[in-house]
């Protein structure tokens, strides 16, 4: 019997893998394909303090082994999921973690404060990173004083577990992860999509309506698995792995780079079963290699 | 029905016009509630460029065989790869995904509009409305009668009516310049095709204070309502085409 | 008749497809598949005052429409290059551009000074973004004022078209453009490769000698047509455009986001003939659209 | 010869052994100086996970026909593709690429060592070598007999003789246990095979002060030399299998 549980700074999960927000709905869209309570955790899709109808279609560009998204956080708002879908996710066995988003600080601090509420809810994964979301023009997540400033105030009406997840567009990640850790977040989770651009070269348009949007998919594993491995050397709190996991091999790649926990994103649109299939793959890996506990993969890189 | 993902089996791929294919896929699922303007996810395996699944709507369903049609005209490099599929090739889909249309009442008179590809979710719909008891009128509108699909299918369920936009078979114009229009009156029309032909054909149907549904063709990541961002701007904010669609009452949209 | 030729601020070329540094060896390499002189230009391998090692090996690891290298800048040096190379490769009727790297000011600042006595090179390209090559820890084209200094420091001694090669792994690619532009560069060109990294999931082993590498191909091509887009907005000085360029239409999409010229590189490895065949691609573009001049496709994106 | 790109057509796959397969290919090009020890890089379409080309040496090249072949064992997607291609598929090549063996002078006796796939480009050499005037000694290597490949074509040409490790066929052990070398001594040994094998062989060659040569499988991007991913520590520094190997003399090599 391998153990695949993981215990990240107190929150327990049944096994490494959690589905990554914005890529998993709020879980029943999945009923149909898979027992989303066999999951270690699942991120529903960003809440917002206010509903917000997100950006003009076209939304999605395909790429080369990936895809651009520009969504911009389309929801109904914390008031709403709190009456409507509060109720439907506090039925799965498994970590349901809200991912959380704000304009500005007190956007943030006013969705924490609600979902403290939420007894179901152990763990925010606090989104200072989406790409297609602007303050002042760049993303809170890239700006060292702007990220510090809005995990200390979530930090302060949040005490339950906090992860923060972090953006690859950055030069130096580790920076933030450090910040992170000091203003007393319990783990961080990256990456989060890296900004780009497709262009239709026939009818010279933006194949987005926003011109650029976020990159996920197996184009980014390289960067997402570096950055990864960068983290975990820089910090003591977990690191949750992600971009472009599709198979369980991916997974174990983050894990042995250092990561405690991964999450699946754009490969649950092409495979809505993938995530628990990983979560297979990661136990027929550890028996493989006569592993008895999932974490003995974590960091195990033989440099 | 139960959304399922499910490996099928390619029985048949013919080409009904140039670059236009029709595959026959055995589900294995008889009397399945599958209904008209439902679509399929298909993945395309082997295809460098193709990174997320292709959709299809279903352009037949046999219920007491349990053999799904689609027709699959060549765009790019995934419709390229689906087209070269042999008989006894696997294909591995997603479905059955979206809405469906409504079915029109007893006595109704039905019109549905197509454009090129745009057939692709009538003919099932058309089989299930005269199964019903209700002779539909079919317009169908190509640009020249080189890209018109072979029609004998539709005849066996309605009337079929043909516009070529150089007149080199059937009326000459669009869809909406056709004599039937003029001639006959309809209570309900369903439409699909390329956008700009939508819009007219319910710019016709707003004039004529008609009921008038359109599936629209939006770009899809997932297909079953996680990623939005297949969203149409409507007078209830942005709805997935993928799950609120991609049949849409024309009232609802903002054209 | 279109007219492909541009004026990179003052370099002509006789039309924008110029190959890539690391890509395409010294140029001799490819004389057996194409004729080197119908390039607008090339970018010979990166070049050091002194001999390189470079890194050991494995130096290369396959990813999802991409690839990591490790190369670590071997070459023979400066000296060598001017006594075997250079009487070679001033053969070609094409702009011959030299890529040049140091591991300090001091370094860059020699290079350049020798390059000055050879009459055929009307262009060097400055490398300031090898993520294998680093200083302090980090690379030069990742600190504002250490790019500044370098930027500065040779462009005091080399008075022909100067070409500085940005690094995409910053927070904002524009400042370094900005800085460029300000420090008297002739043109920009972008991206050079995104830090990587590959596992090898059943060794638990990294795949690249050094762990991280430099990720090209088309997997970066959404952030590179991002960058470019940015960079061509934020500075009045020509811009190159490269990343993952595979084909003609791959690059007439830098080029309308803002390129006035791109290069080619990994693709080389695949096909070595694709660099003439996108010259070829492009003019069927121009007379597919009624352009009578390649320039009319620079910046026509339309918002 | 001049390297070249070049479309080529799939005249024969067989299946030799489980998993691994021979390709017979149309070149077109007759008489041309194709070397044994030089490689083709493949280009693999339609594979999603292929990006770069895959390097397989010259098993065979007839110079009457044009014909030249590729020994294919599946170890990963592309060589997977490639092992699925049927007669009169298109391959595209870039060849021929890298050194080649030192061929042997009159008189000296010859011994080629081949490991597993190893043996690729050992019989087009052995060939070679018989063509010259000198019946070559092969020693091949293997796991077990089931994973012996065909050796019909190389007893034509010289003799074999063979190793499993687990003495299902042939001697037991390894190669560098065979009794033909306590039997015999050689002027020139050449070596193709899975890296400890071949440095086994190696220190053999230099205990015994034999020439050796080796033929290097080192991970390639490009396979002309202009990227430098493929090298190896040589006592000259660091030397391109692809353009400067793939075969090396042993005593040039760090091993
Ligand atoms: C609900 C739905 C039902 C559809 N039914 C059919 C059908 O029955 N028969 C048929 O031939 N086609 C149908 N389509 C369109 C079909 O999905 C696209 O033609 C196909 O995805 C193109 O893929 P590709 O790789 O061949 O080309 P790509 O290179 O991906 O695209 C080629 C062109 O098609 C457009 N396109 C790409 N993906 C989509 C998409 N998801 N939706 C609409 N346009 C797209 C692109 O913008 C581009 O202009 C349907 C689309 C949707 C959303
Ligand atoms: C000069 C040369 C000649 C070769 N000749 C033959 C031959 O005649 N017959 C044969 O079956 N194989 C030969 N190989 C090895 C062959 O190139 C690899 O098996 C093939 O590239 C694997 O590709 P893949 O996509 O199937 O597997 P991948 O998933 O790419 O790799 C599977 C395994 O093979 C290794 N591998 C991948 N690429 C290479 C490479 N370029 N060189 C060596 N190992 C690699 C990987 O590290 C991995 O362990 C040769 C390699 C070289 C460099
Ligand atoms: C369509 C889409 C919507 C997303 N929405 C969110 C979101 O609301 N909040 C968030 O933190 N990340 C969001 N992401 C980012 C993913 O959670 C994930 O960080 C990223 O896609 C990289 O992982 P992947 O390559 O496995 O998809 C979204 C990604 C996609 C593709
Ligand atoms: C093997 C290899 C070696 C490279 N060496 C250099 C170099 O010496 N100097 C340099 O400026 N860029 C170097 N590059 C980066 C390329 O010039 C280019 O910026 C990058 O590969 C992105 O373009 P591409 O995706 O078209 O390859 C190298 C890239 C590769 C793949
Ligand atoms: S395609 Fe993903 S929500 Fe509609
Ligand atoms: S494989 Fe590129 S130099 Fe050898």
């Amino acid at each position: 019997m391998v153990d695949l549980s993981v215990n990240l700074n107190g929150l327990v999960l049944k096994n490494p893998v959690i589905t990554a927000s914005g890529t998993f709905g709020y879980g029943s869209e999945f009923d149909d394909f898979i027992d989303v309570s066999r999951l270690g955790g699942i991120i529903l899709k960003g809440i917002t303090a206010e509903p917000r109808e997100g950006n003009p279609y076209p939304r999605m560009a395909e790429t080369a082994s990936g895809m651009l998204n520009s969504v911009g956080l389309q929801n109904k708002g914390i008031g709403h999921f709190i009456s409507e879908i509060y109720p439907v996710v506090s039925e799965y066995d498994t970590q349901v973690i809200l991912n959380v988003n704000g304009n500005n600080i007190d956007d943030y601090v006013k969705v924490a404060g609600l979902v403290s509420g939420l007894g179901k809810i152990n763990a925010i994964e606090l989104n200072i990173s989406c790409p297609n979301v602007k303050m002042g023009g760049m993303a809170f997540g890239t700006v060292r004083q702007s990220a510090r400033e809005v995990i200390r105030a979530v930090r302060n009406v949040w005490n339950r577990h906090l992860m923060v997840k972090l953006s690859p567009n950055v030069t130096n990640i580790t920076e933030f992860a450090v910040i992170a850790e000091e203003e007393g977040a319990d783990s961080v989770s990256l990456i989060n999509t890296l900004l780009g651009m497709a262009v239709d070269s026939e009818s010279r348009r933006p194949r987005l309506a926003t011109v650029t949007g976020g990159l996920s998919g197996p184009a980014v594993k390289p960067v997402a698995l570096r950055m990864v491995w960068q983290v975990s050397r820089a910090v003591k709190i977990p690191v949750v792995g992600l971009g472009g996991i599709m198979n369980a091999a991916d997974a174990v790649e983050f894990l042995i780079a250092g990561a405690s926990a991964i999450q699946v994103g754009t490969a649950s649109f092409i495979d809505p079963d993938i995530s628990v299939r990983i979560i297979d793959g990661i136990g027929d890996y550890c028996r493989r290699h006569s592993l008895s506990r999932v974490t003995q993969i974590t960091g195990s890189l033989e440099l | 029905m139960t959304r399922q993902i499910r490996d099928v089996k390619v029985l048949n791929n013919r080409e009904i016009s140039k670059g236009v294919f029709i595959l026959d896929l055995s589900t294995g699922l008889v009397d399945a509630a599958i209904e008209p303007g439902q679509f399929v996810q298909v993945k395309i395996e082997g295809s460098r460029e193709t990174f997320l699944r292709r959709p299809f709507s279903v352009h037949d369903y046999d219920a007491s065989t349990g053999i799904l049609s689609l027709l699959v005209q060549v765009a790019g490099p995934g419709s390229l790869k689906l087209s070269g599929a042999g008989k006894g090739d696997s294909l591995n889909i997603v479905f059955p995904l979206g809405n469906s249309f409504t079915l029109p009442l007893n006595g109704e008179r039905v019109l549905l509009v197509g454009g090129g590809c745009g057939v692709a979710p009538l003919l099932y719909l058309g089989k299930r409305i005269r199964k019903a008891g209700i002779e539909p009128q079919f317009l169908l509108g190509f640009r020249e009668s080189r890209s018109v699909l072979e029609t004998g299918e539709y005849e066996l369920v309605g009337k079929v009516s043909i516009t070529t936009e150089d007149g080199s078979m059937g009326e000459k114009g669009f869809v909406t310049q056709h004599s039937v229009l003029s001639v006959d009156s309809f209570d309900r029309i369903y439409c699909c095709g390329p956008e700009p032909m939508m819009k007219a054909v319910a710019a016709y149907a707003l004039r004529t204070d008609t009921w008038c549904e359109v599936s629209l063709e939006h770009l899809m990541a997932c297909g079953f309502g996680v990623c939005l961002c297949c969203v149409v701007d409507t007078t209830a904010g942005n709805l997935c085409t993928c799950t609120d669609g991609p049949v849409f009452n024309i009232k609802n949209l903002k054209w």
